[in-house]
């Protein structure tokens, strides 16, 4: 049931990719709470729009339930716990900043250039299947990278869950790129770990709050060498 | 076969989920832990006649070398199962473990094995990074057990590091789908095992190269490889003894099993011995990182955690040598450190519960308060440290022996350096906190029965292993081994 | 048919020794440590099991002593094979004649130590867990056998270790004090590291010979690279030279010999540092073979150092355990030499005199068992009647235990080389083989054996002034403090096995042919040399075929000695009529009474000695003067003696600190920072990352 | 082998010579001694009755002393006489030459000085320890140089036996006048000097307990305990006199078993120690008692002349 012809389902999908991309940028850029789990909601949105593309273009019909659930799940349950979490602690603003704002928008730029050096193997490799995956494979790869750059890089607690998210973002998105997603059984079991992991930490949230009555990661220091 | 490995810690962690009697909970456990050994043994025996069993879809597949791992984690689970009573039961009469928090334990702990039985027996590399998430979920709140902040601390680091460990690990293996289904198409099998092996030559080189990366950085994080073992010391620091001491003869070797699984078809399909270079680089870092730690320590449970990112290091080591009798040396290392570290974690855990501390400063003279479980722990100490009569000294003389043999003569003699050092630290805080009067006229307290027999069986165990290894054990690892040679 | 009988009786007797001793430590074990032996029914039983359990040892110790002098007759063998796992070649116990004179020196001092163990342990029946000491006693005695008799790398690392475990457990027997506690951690790092040596050396000859088996290694050791073999060498001087205790590897010694019950540092002074001189003699010579000039070079260096420092520090003792402790390393210095110098001739390739050289050295180690164990069994009935081991405490003990005296006085004289004794012999035969080393071609070697020799000599007389002060404070003159007036003689047990080790070092000096009929054909088996006899023995005179024929008969000068002795006493009786004399006070100046506090006390003894050697020694001392009254009247001074052990101060102590501060320098990195540990895998993944994609394309 | 009798002949000849000789020497040192002072000095018999009268008056022994006390003086007399028995001195092969060599010999000086130390410290005077103190220390400096000598000696003959060194010494009159024997016999000299106890090293006429070493160890001994032990000293320096001539200068030693050649034997052989000792008399009239710490450095100067004979020797070659 392809509705799209492959070319502007593929321009639609780089569009799409290219949007994940600002969105992972503007989460680096700004210092609320409350945004960066709007900017993850609106990046799970773009990032089941590129599954619904690929099934509408490419005929996949199996990845049609992981766009579904990426969508149900990401774009819509885990923002909604986490701004619960956010109104319960009341705190809204990242107030310090371990590395400024300007250097770390550079190093994510680094990230993406080398994040497209990692990709080249792959992108050349002769068994490409589509062709989208010269273009989006590499933006994956940025997006897992910044993920991981926001965690170490920012002190609250939610922001590092935000980061998490980010990079599983990421996986499911290089999935989707080169290989069609993964087989259906192993995309639900992913998801399932993932919303596992976002619970989890969120009750841990709550712990930290009420015994170390800030959710700043850098007073979790007590335990060295 | 596979239906009653999985089904019966399944249908333990329901029976302590219902209801709260301590006794309920125990004898459950127990039985888990029996039947599972039982099953995990029966398998060995199937598989030892025909080499592999596979379920019917083809999802779950045992072969030599999965099935060697079982016992071990069963074997573990089912030591634990029995030490976790008298310590939580002291735990309980002082009032820091509420009777909810009782059901917590045993439902996580049976939970705890399902997951890791569940990656030991996926065919489909997706199940097995899904099952080893799933343990890190499943300890999560085993980890944060009490309700203390360092042990909320501990809890959040080991959740968060070993999630980013996973998704690298989750990226290496959608890599390893894109490098088969190119080969064999996209369809569901194409990330199984059995099917991966026998397509393994055609799969393309450069892919595989940064797959495995991936996979080694993540399962690595896992297993606790330097420098991704930062999460060690505090998770098992603040877990109760009976958790860390599952997790570090269990989870250790269900982490390095899928690092394994990863490394032969690595190694078949590259050919050169870039696998076994890396494993080898991460290995001496790691054995590397652990002496300053055992050097100058102040708590002994952290001592032992380094003590088993050691170990990981000493067995990443022999895997990396690539010689068949290393992955001899290395799977027999495998066993004989599981048994160890239970025997350490058990035995301080009893130390911990009497003198209430974990500052080595603070626990001293335990020879006069708790004999029987003070020697085992001298003796575990010169077990784990390679000593003569014990398995260890064999599973190390083995690697060594084979690193001897395969040309590469300085690192083996830096290996003997560093377990040296490692000895010199470990001993110099174990006989201090056994010899010497009490602190603070600490009156004898010693372990009940049952926890003294199960250390003194573990040890009788660990002593056959090293003195007169039983034929059966050794064919079963030949067989093991075979299946690494690939 | 007729050796087939010895074999059979051979393998039988090495049966009898392992399994008396294991059954003697098994019944140790089952003696269950039951400290309240108030009711007679479990002292009764405790004693027997005593009894039993020593009694077994020494059985084995007997059969030891049988079943070595017969292989040593015998020239093929004797092999016993026990199972174990294949994948390392055959686990065997194979007693040549090395290895059984070596079982000969444990057994022979094994006999005397358990005899000596029935009273001394009656002590140890209500502080001590009884049990346990006799087992690890049997093992310890066990695990040095099994040592000496292994014929397989793995067994002998197996064994080896447990020989170091029991002697950890028995030095931190009394784990009550402090002192014990660090010697024994201090004894079982140093053999840790030394046995990590021996494991990379044993993994050289391995790779070497591709199998685990001392005839493979012997066959293939020769045939390794130069630098192979060098490197198998250092790691030997320094794994075995650990256990032995030569002197920059020694500081463990002198604090766990004191620190161990008296008849087990006996045990370990006289033979278990013997072990380390076993490992060397079988791999220079069975393994290695002849090398090259620097290895003999090194070994007498280091002899000559242990010897003379090993003998300077023992003169700085006032303990007398550990005064006897720094002998064993002097003691380990001349038998060293006597290796080193077999060495040194064997590489230059002058065999017969090699042969010489190890004959002195293997002489020397049975001597130096047997007058040490005697000395320290000695000291340990000193120390059972007075229970203090300082020597400026005790005094006029000769009145009080005359046996003891009369066996300690016999052990100093043997072990300061005086003439009708069996120190003389071995040393005698050390200055013979080293007088004669001016065969060596280069002339650097030629004057520094002679000069090796004077120090042998200048220790020698060392060793005489340390005993004269520790047998003339101890024994001699009035008693200092009242323990030493009160003590009485030691039991019968421990004065019988006091008295077979004295006799034994009257017989090895008067009649040496015994023993270098046995030392002859072994070190003619080691070098290769069956030919030439190095020393002739015939009509207990003892000659050299070097030179222009050296010979020694140590009978006749004793017989001369004794008949001169009779002159005297009849000079006196024809002369005076009558041998008749007074008593009397001693001169004081004028003094009413001579005080003990007059006497000379040990430091102002060693006083010249410590002046004169004062660079080596750097003694320091710090006199405290507490006057109230007045300038003039000084109540009390109290004076502190302390010499700097140099090795231990500039040598060990900056490496620890070094380590350490290094050790907390890297711990920093384990910050508790969760972004610093994020930092850690993401520089790990990137590195990885690019080493792959660039390094390899 | 010649037969039993002229060995019985030859030991009392030596036993004669050492012990008959050994007074007089002593008393000849004392006598000229007191004649450089311009003194008319004791009578050259004089030692012979100071002996006679010893071994006629009652020891008396303190009551602290133990058997040892009693045992030392048998025991040093013995072993110094023993070594006398081994040193060649008329004649050139000694009855029981084969029995010991000079290492025996320095080892039967050590047995002797062993126990005179431990009898020392016996009767628990101040004194005794004194004494007993400072005699090992000297003697353990002593030692090393004695060796070195011996050692210098031995190479040239091949062999360490007193008796053997001198029969192939004898032969080679070249060799006495070789360097490397020069220098061995300074050594050998100044050893002799601190060995016997003679002036620079020790005083033996004074009972100063500043000075005295070998008097303070015999301070308790009197009767013939004393005798016994002042004989031996004597016998020890005549020994050492003895080793001195024969293994350096052997002229006129006899080599073969007629009268003519004994009597020429014994002659120069007196002759040799007479000369000898008027030397070491004139020696300690001239030079002042060295303090003890200066002994060691005289000590190091005679280690140092063995050490230049032993490496002469092997560069020049006998």
């Amino acid at each position: 049931m392809t509705f799209l012809d492959i070319p502007t389902g593929a321009q639609f999908i780089d569009i799409f990719a290219a949007a994940i991309l600002v969105t992972a940028f503007l989460i680096v850029s700004s210092k609320s709470l409350v945004f960066y789990v709007r900017l993850f909601a609106l990046q799970s949105l773009l990032l089941g729009g590129v599954a619904m593309l690929v099934v509408f273009a490419y005929g996949e019909t199996h990845i049609l339930i992981a766009a579904v659930l990426t969508i149900i799940l990401k774009a819509i349950v885990i923002p909604i716990v986490l701004w619960r979490i956010i109104d319960r602690i009341k705190i809204r603003k990242e107030v310090e900043l371990s590395i400024n704002v300007t250097v770390s928008l550079l190093i994510c730029g680094a990230m993406v250039i080398f994040a497209d050096s990692i990709a080249e193997p792959i992108r050349n490799s002769k068994q490409v299947l589509n062709p989208i995956a010269g273009r989006v494979f590499p933006v994956s790869i940025a997006i897992m990278l910044i993920g991981l750059f926001i965690m170490m890089s920012r002190k609250k607690a939610v922001t590092q869950i935000v980061g998490l998210l980010t990079m599983e973002n990421g996986l499911f998105l290089s999935g989707l790129s080169i290989t069609y997603g993964m087989p259906l059984i192993v995309e639900i079991g992913v998801f399932f770990d993932i919303l596992v992991a976002a619970l989890i930490l969120g009750v841990f949230v709550f712990r930290i709050n009420r015994t170390f009555d800030s959710i700043d990661v850098a007073d979790l220091r007590r335990l060295r060498h | 076969m596979f239906s009653v490995l999985l089904g019966i810690p399944l249908i333990g962690a329901v029976v302590c989920g219902v209801n709260t009697k301590r006794r309920i909970l125990e004898v459950a456990t127990i039985a888990t832990g029996v039947i599972a050994l039982a099953t995990s043994l029966w398998i060995a025996r199937t598989v030892s006649e025909q080499s592999t069993l596979t379920s019917p879809k083809g999802l779950l597949f045992v072969d030599a070398l999965s099935a060697f791992v079982i016992i071990i984690v069963a074997g573990s689970f089912l030591a634990t199962a029995l030490y976790s009573p008298e310590y939580l039961g002291r735990q309980v009469q002082l009032g820091t473990v509420s009777q909810k928090q009782l059901r917590l334990y045993y439902g996580l702990l049976n939970i705890f094995l399902f997951t890791m039985l569940f990656v030991l027996v996926s065919n489909n590399l997706g199940f097995l990074w899904i099952g080893t998430e799933s343990t890190t979920l499943a300890t999560a709140f085993l980890v944060a057990f009490y309700e203390k902040e360092s042990s909320l601390e501990a809890a959040w680091k080991y959740v968060i590091i070993c999630s980013v460990g996973i998704a690298l690990a989750l990226f290496g293996v959608i890599l390893t789908y894109f490098a088969s289904s190119s080969v064999v198409g996209s369809s569901a099998n194409a990330l199984h095992w059995t099917v991966l092996m026998s397509v393994a030559k055609k799969l393309d080189p450069s892919v595989l190269r940064i797959a495995f990366i991936f996979v080694l950085v993540g399962f690595g994080t896992k297993a606790g490889l330097a420098p991704m073992h930062t999460w060690k010391p505090d998770a098992y620091g603040e877990a109760p003894a009976p958790v860390s001491g599952l997790m570090a003869a269990g989870l250790v070797n269900v982490a390095l099993y899928s690092i394994l699984r990863f490394y032969i078809l690595v190694h078949k399909a590259l050919g050169d011995a870039y696998a076994s270079d890396l494993l080898l680089a991460l290995s001496l870092f790691s054995m590397v990182l652990a002496v300053p730690f055992m050097l100058v320590q102040k708590d002994f449970k952290r001592l032992l955690s380094y003590s088993s990112v050691e170990h990981v290091g000493i067995i990443t080591f022999a895997i990396g040598l690539a010689t068949p009798l290393a992955y001899v040396g290395a799977l027999l290392h495998m066993l004989n450190n599981s048994i160890a570290k239970l025997l350490l974690f058990f035995s301080t855990g009893s130390m911990r519960g009497v003198y209430n501390t974990k500052i080595i400063r603070r626990v001293s003279g335990a020879m006069h308060v708790m004999p029987v479980t003070a020697t085992v722990f001298i003796l575990a100490v010169f077990a784990v440290t390679g000593w003569p009569p014990f398995g260890l000294f064999v599973s190390e003389l083995t690697i060594l022996s084979a690193g001897f043999g395969s040309g590469n003569i300085w690192m083996s003699v830096f290996f003997i350096g560093v377990i040296t050092t490692i000895f010199l630290g470990f001993f110099y805080y174990a006989s201090g906190m056994v010899w010497g009067e009490p602190y603070r006229k600490q009156e004898p307290a010693e372990s009940d029965t049952m926890t003294q027999l199960l250390l003194v069986a573990l040890l009788l165990l660990l002593l056959i292993l090293g003195v007169a290894m039983p034929s059966g054990v050794s064919d079963f690892i030949q067989k093991a081994a075979k299946v690494i040679e690939g | 048919m007729e050796d087939l009988l010895t074999l059979e009786l051979g393998q039988f007797l090495l049966y009898l020794m392992f399994g008396s001793y294991a059954a003697g430590a098994a019944i140790g074990l089952l003696l269950a440590p039951r400290k309240n032996l108030s009711n007679a029914r479990v002292y009764s039983t405790a004693k027997l099991g005593r009894n039993l359990s020593l009694g077994l040892s020494l059985i084995g110790s007997l059969s030891g002593v049988i079943v070595s002098l017969l292989t040593l007759g015998a020239d093929m063998p004797l092999i016993v094979q026990i199972p174990g796992n294949p994948h390392w070649g055959k686990f065997a116990f194979e007693l040549d004649k090395l290895s059984s004179f070596f079982v000969m020196t444990i057994s022979l001092l094994g006999v005397a130590v358990s005899l000596y163990s029935f009273q001394y342990v009656s002590s140890m029946f209500q502080k001590r867990h009884l049990g346990v000491f006799l087992f690890l006693y049997n093992t310890f005695l066990l695990s040095m056998v099994g040592v000496s008799t292994a014929g397989n790398a793995i067994l002998f690392l197996i064994i080896w270790e447990g020989m170091s475990l029991t002697t950890y457990f028995l030095i931190t027997f009394e784990h009550e004090q402090a002192a014990s506690r660090r010697a024994g951690f201090l004894y079982i790092a140093m053999t840790h590291i030394g046995t990590a040596f021996l494991l990379i050396m044993f993994l050289l000859l391995f790779s070497g010979s591709g199998s685990f088996d001392f005839d493979s290694m012997r066959s293939s050791g020769s045939t390794l690279p130069e630098s192979i073999r060098s490197t198998i060498f250092l790691c030997a001087l320094v794994g075995f030279g650990i256990k032995a205790g030569i002197i920059p590897l020694h500081i463990w010694l002198p604090e766990a010999h004191p620190a161990a019950p008296t008849n087990i540092s006996a045990l370990m002074s006289g033979v278990m540092i013997k072990m380390g001189i076993y490992g060397m003699v079988r791999v220079f010579f069975d393994f290695l073979g002849p090398g090259p000039q620097w290895w003999g070079i090194v070994l007498i260096i280091v002899a000559v150092v242990s010897a003379v420092l090993g003998v300077l520090y023992a003169l700085m003792e006032h303990d007398l355990k550990r005064l006897l402790a720094f002998h064993s390393i002097e003691n380990i210095g001349i038998i060293m030499l006597g290796v080193g110098g077999a060495v040194l001739f064997n590489s230059v390739g002058n065999r017969p005199l090699a042969a010489l050289a190890l004959v002195a050295g293997l002489y020397h180690v049975l001597n130096h068992a047997i007058f040490k164990g005697l000395l320290f069994l000695g000291a340990g009935s000193v120390i059972h009647a007075t229970h203090t081991r300082n020597i400026e405490e005790l005094g006029g003990l000769i009145k009080k235990l005359p046996y003891t005296s009369l066996f300690f006085l016999i052990g100093a004289a043997s072990i300061s080389a005086l003439p009708p004794l069996n120190g003389f012999v071995s040393e005698w035969l050390t200055f013979q083989a080293l007088l004669f080393g001016f065969g060596t071609p280069n002339l650097a070697v030629k004057i520094a054996i002679p000069m090796a020799a004077a120090l042998l000599a200048l220790t020698g007389a060392l060793a005489a002034a340390c005993f004269v002060k520790a047998f003339g404070i101890t024994f001699l003159g009035l008693p200092r403090t009242l323990h030493a007036e009160r003590a009485q003689e030691a039991p019968h047990t421990m004065l019988v096995a006091m008295g077979i080790l004295a006799a034994g070092c009257v017989v090895f000096g008067l009649w040496p042919g015994f023993l270098l009929g046995i030392l002859m054909p072994l070190s003619g088996s080691l070098l290769g040399t069956s030919a030439s006899i190095p020393v002739v023995y015939s009509g207990s005179v003892l000659s050299l075929p070097f030179g222009a024929g050296t010979s020694m008969s140590t009978l006749t000068v004793a017989a001369l000695l004794l008949v001169l002795f009779g002159i005297a006493i009849f000079a006196g009786f024809v002369l005076k009529g009558r041998l008749v004399r007074r008593e009397a006070p001693t001169w004081a100046c004028g003094l009413e009474a001579i005080s003990p506090r007059l006497q000379y006390t040990a430091a102002g003894f060693s006083k010249p000695i410590r002046m004169i050697f004062s660079s080596v020694l750097r003694a320091t001392h710090e006199i405290e003067v507490s006057e109230d009254v007045s300038p003039y009247f000084q109540p009390r001074i109290r004076f502190e003696l302390r010499t700097e052990s140099v090795f231990e101060q500039y040598l060990y102590r900056p490496v620890l600190n070094f380590v350490l501060r290094g050790a907390r320098a890297i711990r920093q990195i384990q910050t508790g920072h969760i972004q610093s540990y994020l930092a850690y895998i993401f520089i790990a993944l990137i590195i990885l990352l690019w080493l792959t994609r660039w390094a390899t394309s | 082998m010649i037969d039993w009798i002229p060995q019985l002949a030859l030991l009392l000849i030596q036993i004669a010579l050492v012990l008959l000789l050994a007074p007089l020497v002593s008393g000849f040192i004392a006598k000229t001694k007191a004649r450089l002072q311009l003194r008319r000095g004791p009578r050259l018999t004089q030692s012979y009755s100071d002996l006679l009268k010893l071994f006629r008056k009652e020891p008396v022994i303190s009551h602290h002393a133990s058997w040892l006390f009693r045992g030392t003086p048998y025991i040093v007399f013995a072993s110094t006489v023993t070594v006398a028995l081994l040193v060649p001195t008329a004649y050139s092969v000694v009855p029981f030459h084969w029995a010991g060599d000079a290492i025996t010999v320095i080892a039967l000086f050590a047995l002797g000085r062993f126990f005179l130390a431990l009898a020392g410290l016996d009767a628990g005077s101040a004194f005794g320890g004194l004494g007993s103190s400072r005699e090992m220390s000297i003697a353990s400096i002593v030692e090393p140089a004695m060796m070195l000598g011996i050692f210098a000696v031995a190479v040239t003959a091949g062999s360490t036996n007193l008796s053997v060194i001198v029969s192939t010494l004898s032969t080679t009159t070249a060799s006495m006048l070789h360097p490397s024997h020069i220098l061995a016999f300074a050594g050998l000299f100044i050893v002799t000097i601190a060995e016997t106890g003679r002036i620079p090293v020790d005083n033996p006429a004074t009972h100063l307990e500043l000075t005295m070493i070998h008097e303070a160890m015999v301070l308790e001994f009197s009767g013939r305990y004393l005798a016994l032990i002042e004989w031996a000293s004597q016998v020890k320096l005549l020994v050492f006199l003895a080793i001195l001539t024969n293994v350096f200068f052997p002229i006129g030693i006899a080599t073969d078993f007629t009268f003519l050649a004994l009597a020429q034997g014994i002659g120069a052989f007196c002759g040799k120690i007479l000369l000898l000792a008027l030397a070491i008399a004139v020696l300690e009239s001239t030079n002042a008692k060295l303090r003890l710490f200066r002994v060691p450095d005289l000590l190091m100067v005679a280690f140092t002349f063995s050490l230049l004979s032993l490496i002469l020797y092997f560069l020049i070659g006998s």
